[in-house]
């Protein structure tokens, strides 16, 4: 008997345009001890899987059929005060964002006491022992102390931990982790994900582990449940799955990943359209529309989860299964013009540009302080490359990006443009300079003015800057909509009416109207989906071949970066660590960090999952203040190499001969980490 | 409160607690420095004036000794010598004598003083002779015949030269000390004052009773919402209400639960300065029609509930030197009125409002709030409508008003005026007055001021007040005021309440008063 | 937190300031001659008036009045009034009670209506309980509060005599015009503190909190309520210099003796120093009152406390 | 039966019939119909309503209601119908146009505090908090004082009272959206402040101050309603709410009618406001335009529309 069973689960939502069914017919289970990853793109009812096994639904929601078991026992015909005493006790969930998840006006300690209480009740100091304990058993630093802590005064990494031991408190059985590591960097994310392992097997629980993320599912799941549509499309031991996927939509989903061994060159797979709403759907496989293999059946019947083989326990709901092995069907296209050779010429130069923010004192008349959100950063970028600049979260990318658009002013270094210093110039030129360098935000839907229909937005810049008639703008819209692949009646619609991704090639395009010599792309795609994903990251490449412009790229997301960039630049604590040709950073990193980074990505491919639990977890600790940062190198505080030089002396970043530029006292020189495939 | 507990058990003749609701809160319990009427009611409780003036109860009124005995008024009217009463003492203890009459008169010229009303009363002052202990002599740099029906009316009671010395000019005013029959207890700032009888005051006059005072505690509670005095009186928590609304009084006299005692006040009725110096008021046959068109019977009865007496004079008729002649120099008479503007080349224009020369026959009418004309403004206005003229009323507070009717702005404004002697006409329509006093009809008339000195400067009173008379006449014919009601104090009681005596200045006396 | 307090006492200085200078500029503009209002009824000469004026020192140029007013103020002195010749710090004191104790219990009215209604109301969005709050509120804000006085003592004085109908120094006489006062703004604090029930019960740290095993009492009084005073204490801070003027008719109707009556009538009798110590106090009561409301959001929201500090 | 903003953006605990949801449409759009051809026919001919002169007296005075005089007549025998259907026109008069300056001189003030420099904002934001320190009843009181009375007075003391607090409102989301990515966005490729300010910040906080002003429509009329109680402000014999109300008042033992009917004027008319105000704020969704052919749409339909565009591919 497993721990937890769902049978045929089905959920609605009433709303104000009518019945949503997020949850049609699921059926899995969740053996103690293991972990089943449940993925899917965003929309698809993940989340509410979860959340119907405890039965939290929505306003408007209830479960219309199907049953879910835990130890056995049926949960769905349980009044309201069983299923309280279950929650919390018996299973717990830990939710997406830690920081929205834990009560902000109360101290994590009561908190923790408090769900301890509910279910076990006992006095206040037994609650207090067993808040220290389980904190300590997440990996919280001196728990006594954080129990007097509110939320806020930890980090994001921190308050995720708390935010399982809140789950712990009470030892469930069975343990529901919603994306617990979305809002979380790579290294962080290695450390949460790899603590609940350990916990699952420590404690013999049974994890559903809710990602989008297949690299997180392939490191950490023993096996896959896919959904698509609020159906389940298949299931299957995790190396199986990776191995050979049956349903269109897994293999699909795995080919648009960029992963590190994929080649440069190569251009990603994607899917096309989007997920469908889950609302008044017809009887057909859910998928169909963006199906390749899709044929008459699939679109007048809706499969239903079958095995592969008889006494398999690959299950896989497609009336036409890909049944050939290989990790990729569709070819991956070879991106034209790819290996030409870049120009050389360097189009903008950073010289130890240095930003500051300044804080309020903490004391009246006290000494006032500072972040250094950037120190020090030296740098050029050729014209028609594609540099990417990568770092865990407020290393500085960002600041670095506005900078060089202008948004930003250094407090001391400069930044020229084709050889000339921007803020030593009149407003004037400054402005009319301002065509050369544009930006992509990552928030598309912020960074388009909601008020303004699309014409309006992509022409905004144009204006503007006074450039061209009426007529003529109106064409360039016309052509940039063909460009970025949106069709033309779409100028007269507003942004809210497009999908993510479509806002994205709105934005894109904004950032074209005046043929810029330089974009700059903050985080371009970290808000999408991996099919969508795809398609924006292959329009970024195929414009740059089209209009020759040179791409800084912002990400925290190497393997993004390995396949988009020409070079990247490593970034930690407001200074650049380490700068190379992106296949030598990421196949012969010389920075510890940099190599650590590498590390804690977790990974998809079938090879990697072999290698068996190797997770080792790639950075310890988490990023020091930057208003404090350590002295000397700043990454010594977590740097397994650190010595007393490093302590005192700031490493300058140079290039070795053959080699590319660290700045490290103590540079790795293994050849290359991974295998090149 | 143990208030309202002692007024509940006094159900014997002497003794208890009376509380009476105020309609406004008194500037300062100093009568000498005070600019508000309402203060000399209070004074009455507390202090006595040299000479009282009181009703005889006939119409007429009559001086009774005070603290003085007996005086004597030099025949150009400029030294008053007063005999003093002896065996008089003050709250605090000090004695009364000359020396108490030449310190509350110095005090009332005193600039630290800053007295209002009462350095307005007092006309042209030189000094107080202190002759002997119980022989005062008030001295004035010209003749001044209205003094002692000033020194009567409230402001001059005899105060404490102790206390003066002791409270300092101002400080007086939050420490009263008198002889009169209650003695200062408490004040609760601009809720409630406090007098408790004074068991030693023997030295009253007989026509407001005997010995001391039969009450043990006078309360003198301010409210001054119209409606919260009666509904406090209904719902027992005074015993007298001040000055109600007319619809109230009219409802509480209909409820036959109250009774009304309605105190006739010396001085000018309420009423309507017509500004002279402004068109289309200028013209003084503009200004007769306005006379004649409005009919202050028909506004007494409607408007104000037949309460008060419908006025036609610039005097009272209790007022010295009231010319019964002059109240009929206009009467109600609309048809005349139309003639009247007929006559001033007003002719009738479309919409029934009369033009000249393209001008409509507008006037501009200002107000200041609280005054209790607004009501009756309207009445006026519909009565000035109906012969042709247009009115546009504005209501504007008291400090603004004022300065508008100085500037002359208007043309009619509010006015009425309460003073112990005609020589009030002086403030009035002097034309001295009109920049920064009280002369908002902008009256400029130098034989006027001229009779007006010279009834001052005589003291035999008929002569004197035959030269108000042809005074208040001229002042009717020039049509210079709209007089619409007679000013009364206005006071619902409870019939538990008996003996109150009336004051000449519309107030009551606490003498004798007692409650069930 | 003691850092906390200096940097915004610090930063109330120019408000302060900004304050006094209004009172003082403002009085000044309105119409009518001081002296004059001071002489009322003393049929002063027009040289007597000038030589108050003088005394007064009204014939000095604007600024130096400023910097005389300013210098008394910083002695606590606010002037004396022109009608009494009292200090006004004495004239306002002395009325300063009776205003504080009414203001104080429509608050307390308005905290013991609005919030539990609120509360209640928000639990619950769509049920009858909600719909009957939102009436009340909805009817709450509209009628007017001196309407709402005249009604009260008509009823509950006149006719029933349950309540005093002018105020008698009782308790009990405080009910009517806390009620009449501290009704409209039960009425905003109904809707505020029902608004931000429902937004907090839809917060993911209640959704966690309810994967715990919290149910819906719990999740109310130990996670929604805190957070959903924090407007209601905010919502008073600002509203408390509009109830205090608000008092001004309350107590006219009700016969009482308070600092919004005596301020109304000093304004329209042109009253000048009373009006501009009133307002300097006032202004001050005000960014006293919303520091010690910002403190209150501190105790109840640390973040906030955080932010301060910056 | 939902009026509240909050509420309407979530989809319903229970399914509820839809009966009830397109009542509470109805009522949201009716109220703003009825108010807004009201105001049209009481500010422009309120004879209409009324063809009695409102100041014409009578002998026939205080009559309670009945068939000939639908609320009674006062003391001087006027119409009180008549004097309370007149008597909309000054409160509404001043409580909108007091508003409108308010906005205007709010949304002036807020945005250029929001825009300047750090300086000049801190200079500008503490005067707001000067005047923000001052309630707005005192301020209304001192500026009738110096302005003296009629309805232009009290729309300049509504105005003044009113806009610190818009400022503020206005400062604080000029600032919000100055850091708005879209605004940064502008910057990117070269918008002048100027044009800035006028291409998006105004337009994105237009709906805001239109919530906002319709919102304060209600504390205008109390406010000017609370003036004219006072008698402040007043033309005599013009009718108006407040102060027929308060002359009415000794009388609402004996007649009550004078006062009760001013008094429930104010309080529809705040009560329609406030109705009003919250369908409008639930109609302007923040994400588009202010597009008043939208203003009587029901709510829901169009609400639907914009989320079934919003996760469309
Ligand atoms: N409260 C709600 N009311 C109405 N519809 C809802 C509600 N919550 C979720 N949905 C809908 O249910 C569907 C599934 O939602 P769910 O949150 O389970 O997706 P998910 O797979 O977790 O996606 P994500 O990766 O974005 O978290 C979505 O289409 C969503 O629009
Ligand atoms: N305007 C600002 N004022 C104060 N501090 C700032 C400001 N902008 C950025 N910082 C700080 O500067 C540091 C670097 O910020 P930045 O946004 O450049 O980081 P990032 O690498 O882009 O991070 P992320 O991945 O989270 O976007 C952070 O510590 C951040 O808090
Ligand atoms: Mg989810
Ligand atoms: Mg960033």
């Amino acid at each position: 008997m497993s721990l937890l069973e769902v049978t045929n689960l089905r959920t609605e939502i009433d709303t104000r345009q009518g019945t949503i069914r997020p949850v049609d017919g699921v059926s899995f289970s969740v053996e103690a001890g293991q972990t089943l990853g449940l993925v899917g793109e965003s929309g698809c009812g993940k989340t509410l899987t979860g959340l119907s096994i405890l039965r939290l639904l929505p306003p408007g929601g209830a479960i219309t059929g199907g049953s879910v078991r835990l130890d056995g026992e049926e949960l769905t015909g349980l009044d309201e005060p069983a299923m309280r005493r279950l929650r919390g006790s018996r299973m717990a969930m830990i939710f997406q964002d830690p920081m929205t998840s834990l009560n902000p006006v109360r101290t994590i300690g009561s908190q923790l006491r408090e769900a301890y209480r509910i279910h076990v009740g006992g006095s206040r100091s037994a609650a207090t022992a067993r808040a220290t304990d389980v904190l300590g058993l997440v990996g919280m630093p001196r728990p006594r102390e954080r129990l007097h802590d509110y939320p806020h005064q930890l980090s994001g990494g921190m308050r995720q931990r708390v935010m399982i031991a809140l789950g712990l408190m009470c030892e469930p059985k069975l343990l529901i982790a919603d994306e617990p590591t979305t809002a979380l960097d790579v290294s962080i994310q290695a450390q949460i994900l790899t603590l609940i392992d350990d916990l699952k097997s420590q404690l013999s629980m049974g994890v559903l582990l809710v990602t989008h993320d297949m690299g997180v599912i392939a490191e950490y799941a023993d096996r896959v449940a896919v959904m698509y549509g609020g159906r389940m499309v298949e299931q299957a031991g995790v190396q199986e799955l990776f191995e050979a996927p049956r349903h269109r939509y897994t293999k699909a989903l795995l080919a648009a990943m960029p992963t590190l061994e994929l080649d440069r060159g190569a251009e990603l797979a994607t899917i096309p359209g989007a997920p469908p709403k889950l609302l008044d759907l017809a009887p057909q496989c859910r998928f169909a529309p963006r199906c390749a293999f899709a044929q008459d059946d699939c679109r007048r019947t809706d499969p239903a989860l079958t095995t592969v083989a008889p006494d398999s326990d690959h299950l896989h709901a497609c009336f036409h299964p890909a049944t050939e092995p290989a990790v990729r069907t569709e070819p991956s296209v070879p991106r034209t013009g790819a290996d030409e050779p870049r120009g050389s010429e360097t189009l903008v130069q950073l010289f130890d540009v240095h930003k500051r923010f300044g804080l309020k004192a903490q004391r009246p008349f006290g000494p006032r302080r500072a972040v250094h959100a950037v120190s020090g950063v030296t740098l050029s970028i050729a014209a028609g490359e594609t540099l990417g600049i990568v770092g865990e979260s407020g290393c500085g990318k960002t600041t670095i990006g506005r900078m060089l658009v202008g948004l930003e002013r250094p407090s001391s270094g400069s930044v020229t443009f084709d050889g000339r210093d921007l803020s030593a110039q009149s407003p004037a030129v400054r402005r009319r300079r301002r065509r050369d360098l544009q930006m992509m935000f990552q928030d598309s839907a912020a960074a388009l003015d909601p008020r303004m229909t699309v014409a309006a937005l992509i022409e905004e810049p144009l204006v503007a800057q006074g450039v061209g008639t009426r007529r003529e703008r109106r064409d360039t819209v016309r052509e940039l909509l063909d460009a970025v692949g949106l069709p033309p009646e779409a100028a007269q619609r507003y942004p809210h009416e497009f999908s993510g991704g479509q806002r994205q090639r709105i934005a894109m395009a904004r950032a074209l109207a005046l043929r810029p010599k330089v974009i700059v792309a903050d985080e371009p795609v970290s808000a999408l989906d991996v099919s969508v994903q795809a398609q924006i990251l292959n329009l970024m490449r195929s414009l740059q071949d089209r209009y020759g412009q040179t791409y800084v790229v912002i990400s925290h997301d190497l393997s993004l970066l390995k396949y988009l960039a020409d070079r990247i630049g490593v970034m930690y604590l407001g200074r650049l660590v380490e700068l190379g040709p992106s296949e030598q950073v990421y196949g012969a990193p010389r920075h510890p960090y940099t190599a650590g980074l590498i590390k804690a990505i977790p990974l998809p491919s079938a090879a990697r999952t072999g290698v068996g639990p190797e997770k080792s977890v790639g950075l310890g600790g988490e990023l020091p203040s930057a208003i404090d940062p350590p002295s000397g190198c700043h990454f010594r505080t977590r740097c397994p190499l650190a010595t007393d030089r490093c302590a005192v002396e700031a490493p300058a970043l140079t290039a070795g001969e053959g080699l590319h530029a660290v700045a490290c006292h103590h540079p790795l020189t293994t050849e290359l980490l991974t295998p090149a495939r | 409160s143990a208030d309202d507990a002692t007024t509940s058990a006094s159900v014997s003749a002497g003794g208890g607690t009376l509380t009476m609701g105020i309609n406004a809160t008194p500037d300062t319990l100093d009568p000498g420095a005070t600019g508000l009427a309402l203060t000399l009611l209070i004074s009455f409780a507390l202090f006595d004036p040299l000479v009282y003036w009181l009703p005889d109860g006939k119409g007429g009124s009559a001086f009774h000794p005070g603290l003085a005995e007996s005086w004597t008024i030099s025949p150009d009217a400029s030294v008053y010598t007063f005999k003093l009463r002896k065996g008089v003492t003050f709250h605090d203890g000090t004695p009364f004598n000359a020396a108490a009459v030449k310190a509350t008169y110095d005090h009332v010229v005193d600039p630290r003083t800053k007295s209002k009303s009462g350095l307005g009363a007092l006309g042209p002052y030189r000094e107080t002779k202190v002759i002997d202990d119980y022989t005062a002599q008030i001295v004035f740099s010209a003749p001044n015949a209205s003094f002692l029906h000033q020194q009567a009316a409230g402001n001059f009671g005899i105060s404490s030269p102790a206390a003066l010395t002791k409270y300092g000019p101002t400080g007086f005013g939050n420490n009263p000390v008198g002889t009169g029959p209650f003695t200062f207890d408490s004040y609760q700032t601009g809720s409630q004052l406090t007098l408790l009888k004074n068991p030693k005051y023997t030295w009253g006059p007989k026509a407001l009773g005997d010995g001391p005072a039969k009450l043990d505690k006078l309360v003198f509670r301010i409210v001054t919402d119209d409606s919260g005095r009666y509904n406090a009186l209904q719902s027992g928590q005074l015993q007298i209400a001040m000055n109600l609304p007319p619809n109230n009084i009219s409802a509480a006299q209909k409820s036959g639960k109250y009774e009304q005692l309605l105190v006739p006040s010396i001085g000018t009725p309420l009423g309507m300065p017509i500004n002279v110096a402004k068109p289309p008021t200028d013209d003084p046959l503009v200004r007769q029609a306005i006379l004649a068109a409005v009919d202050q019977d028909a506004m007494v009865k409607s408007v104000l509930y037949d309460v008060y007496k419908p006025a036609h004079n610039v005097l009272t008729p209790i007022t010295p030197g009231y010319s019964e002649s002059a109240s009929k120099v206009h009467t109600y008479d609309p048809d005349k009125a139309a003639a009247l503007l007929d006559r001033a080349g007003w002719s009738v224009g479309d919409g029934g409002t009369r033009t000249k020369n393209g001008q409509k026959l507008d006037l501009n009418i200002i107000l200041f709030s609280g005054g209790g004309l607004e009501l009756p403004t309207q009445f006026v206005v519909s009565e000035l409508q109906k012969v042709g003229f247009a009115a546009t009323t504005s209501v504007q507070p008291f400090a603004t008003a004022q300065a508008s009717f100085n500037s002359g702005v208007h043309n009619l404004g509010s006015f009425g005026y309460y003073g112990a002697d005609p020589y009030l006409l002086n403030i009035w329509v002097n034309s001295g007055a009109i920049e920064s006093g009280f002369n908002w009809s902008h009256y400029d008339n130098p034989a006027v001021d001229k009779m007006i000195a010279t009834a001052n400067a005589t003291a035999a009173d008929a002569t004197r007040d035959r030269l108000y008379q042809q005074v208040g006449t001229k002042l009717m014919q020039d049509a210079m005021f709209l007089p619409l009601w007679d000013v009364a104090g206005a006071f619902t009681l409870s019939p538990k309440v008996k003996n109150l005596h009336q004051t000449l200045n519309g107030y009551l006396a606490f003498h004798s008063a007692t409650v069930g | 937190m003691t850092l906390f307090v200096l940097r915004r006492l610090g930063a109330a200085v120019p408000v302060v300031l900004g304050i006094t200078v209004i009172a003082f500029v403002l009085v000044h503009v309105v119409p009518g001659d001081p002296a004059k209002v001071i002489l009322y009824g003393a049929n002063a000469s027009p040289e007597q008036i000038a030589a108050l004026r003088q005394q007064l020192g009204l014939d000095l140029p604007i600024w130096r009045q400023y910097a005389d007013f300013a210098g008394q103020l910083l002695h606590g002195n606010l002037g004396t009034s022109f009608l009494t010749q009292n200090s006004v710090a004495f004239e306002l004191l002395s009325r300063a009670p009776s205003t504080l104790v009414l203001t104080a219990a429509s608050m307390l009215v308005a905290i013991l209506i609005g919030v539990p209604l609120g509360l209640v109301a928000g639990m619950r969005p769509g049920s009858v309980l909600d719909t009957l709050a939102r009436w009340i509120s909805f009817a709450g804000v509209a009628v007017p509060y001196f309407f709402l006085a005249l009604l009260l003592v008509l009823v509950f004085s006149v006719k029933l005599q349950w309540f005093s109908a002018i105020d008698d120094g009782t308790a009990r006489s405080l009910v009517l015009p806390a009620v009449s006062l501290g009704w409209g703004y039960a009425a905003i604090l109904t809707r505020l503190v029902r608004g931000r029930v429902i937004e907090e019960l839809r917060s993911d740290y209640v959704k966690a909190a309810r994967a715990r095993g919290s149910g819906d009492v719990r999740v109310l009084l130990r996670q929604v309520l805190r957070n959903s005073s924090v407007p209601a204490v905010t919502t008073i801070g600002l509203q408390f210099g509009n109830i205090l003027t608000g008092a001004a008719i309350t107590e006219v109707i009700f016969g009482r003796a308070g600092l919004g009556s005596f301020l109304a009538t000093s304004i329209t009798s042109k009253n000048i120093p009373v009006v501009q110590g009133a307002v300097v106090v006032i202004g001050v009561a005000y960014v006293l009152i919303n520091l010690g409301v910002d403190l209150l959001v501190g105790a109840i929201d640390p973040r906030t406390r955080q932010e301060a500090r910056g | 039966m939902t009026t509240d903003p909050l509420s309407m953006t979530v989809a319903t605990r229970t399914p509820r019939p839809v009966g009830i949801k397109g009542l509470k449409a109805t009522i949201g759009r009716a109220a703003l119909l009825v108010a807004v051809l009201l105001l049209v026919v009481l500010l422009v001919a309120p004879g209409l309503l009324a063809h009695v002169d409102p100041v014409a007296t009578s002998d026939a005075n205080l009559r309670g209601p009945s068939a000939s005089h639908l609320f009674g007549t006062d003391l001087l025998g006027r119409d009180i119908f008549s004097r309370t259907v007149h008597g909309a026109r000054p409160v509404l008069l001043a409580s909108l146009l007091g508003v409108l300056l308010a906005t205007a001189a709010g949304v002036a003030i807020g945005v250029l505090g929001g825009v300047a420099p750090r300086l000049v904002n801190a200079l500008v934001m503490r005067l707001v908090d000067v005047f923000l320190a001052l309630p707005v009843l005192l301020i209304a009181l001192i500026l009738i004082a110096t302005a003296g009375s009629g309805v232009r007075s009290i729309v300049l003391a509504i105005g003044v009272a009113f806009t610190p607090g818009f400022a503020r409102v206005v400062e604080s989301s000029v600032r919000r959206l100055r850091r708005a990515e879209y605004v940064e966005a502008a910057r990117v490729f070269g918008s002048t402040t100027l044009r800035t300010s006028w291409r998006h910040l105004i337009p994105n906080l237009l709906t805001e101050v239109v919530v906002l002003g319709s919102s304060a429509i209600g504390w205008g009329v109390l406010t000017a309603t609370t003036l004219s109680f006072l008698g402040l402000g007043v033309r005599l014999p013009a009718p108006d709410w407040g102060s027929d109300l308060a002359a009415g008042a000794t009388n609402l033992a004996d007649a009550w009618w004078l006062s009760t009917f001013p008094g429930l004027a104010i309080m529809a008319t705040i009560l329609l406001a406030n109705f009003a105000g919250d369908h409008l704020m639930r109609v302007l969704d923040p994400r588009e335009g202010v597009r008043f052919g939208r203003l009587f749409r029901p709510a829901a339909v169009r609400r639907s529309a914009t989320r079934d565009g919003g996760d469309d591919a």
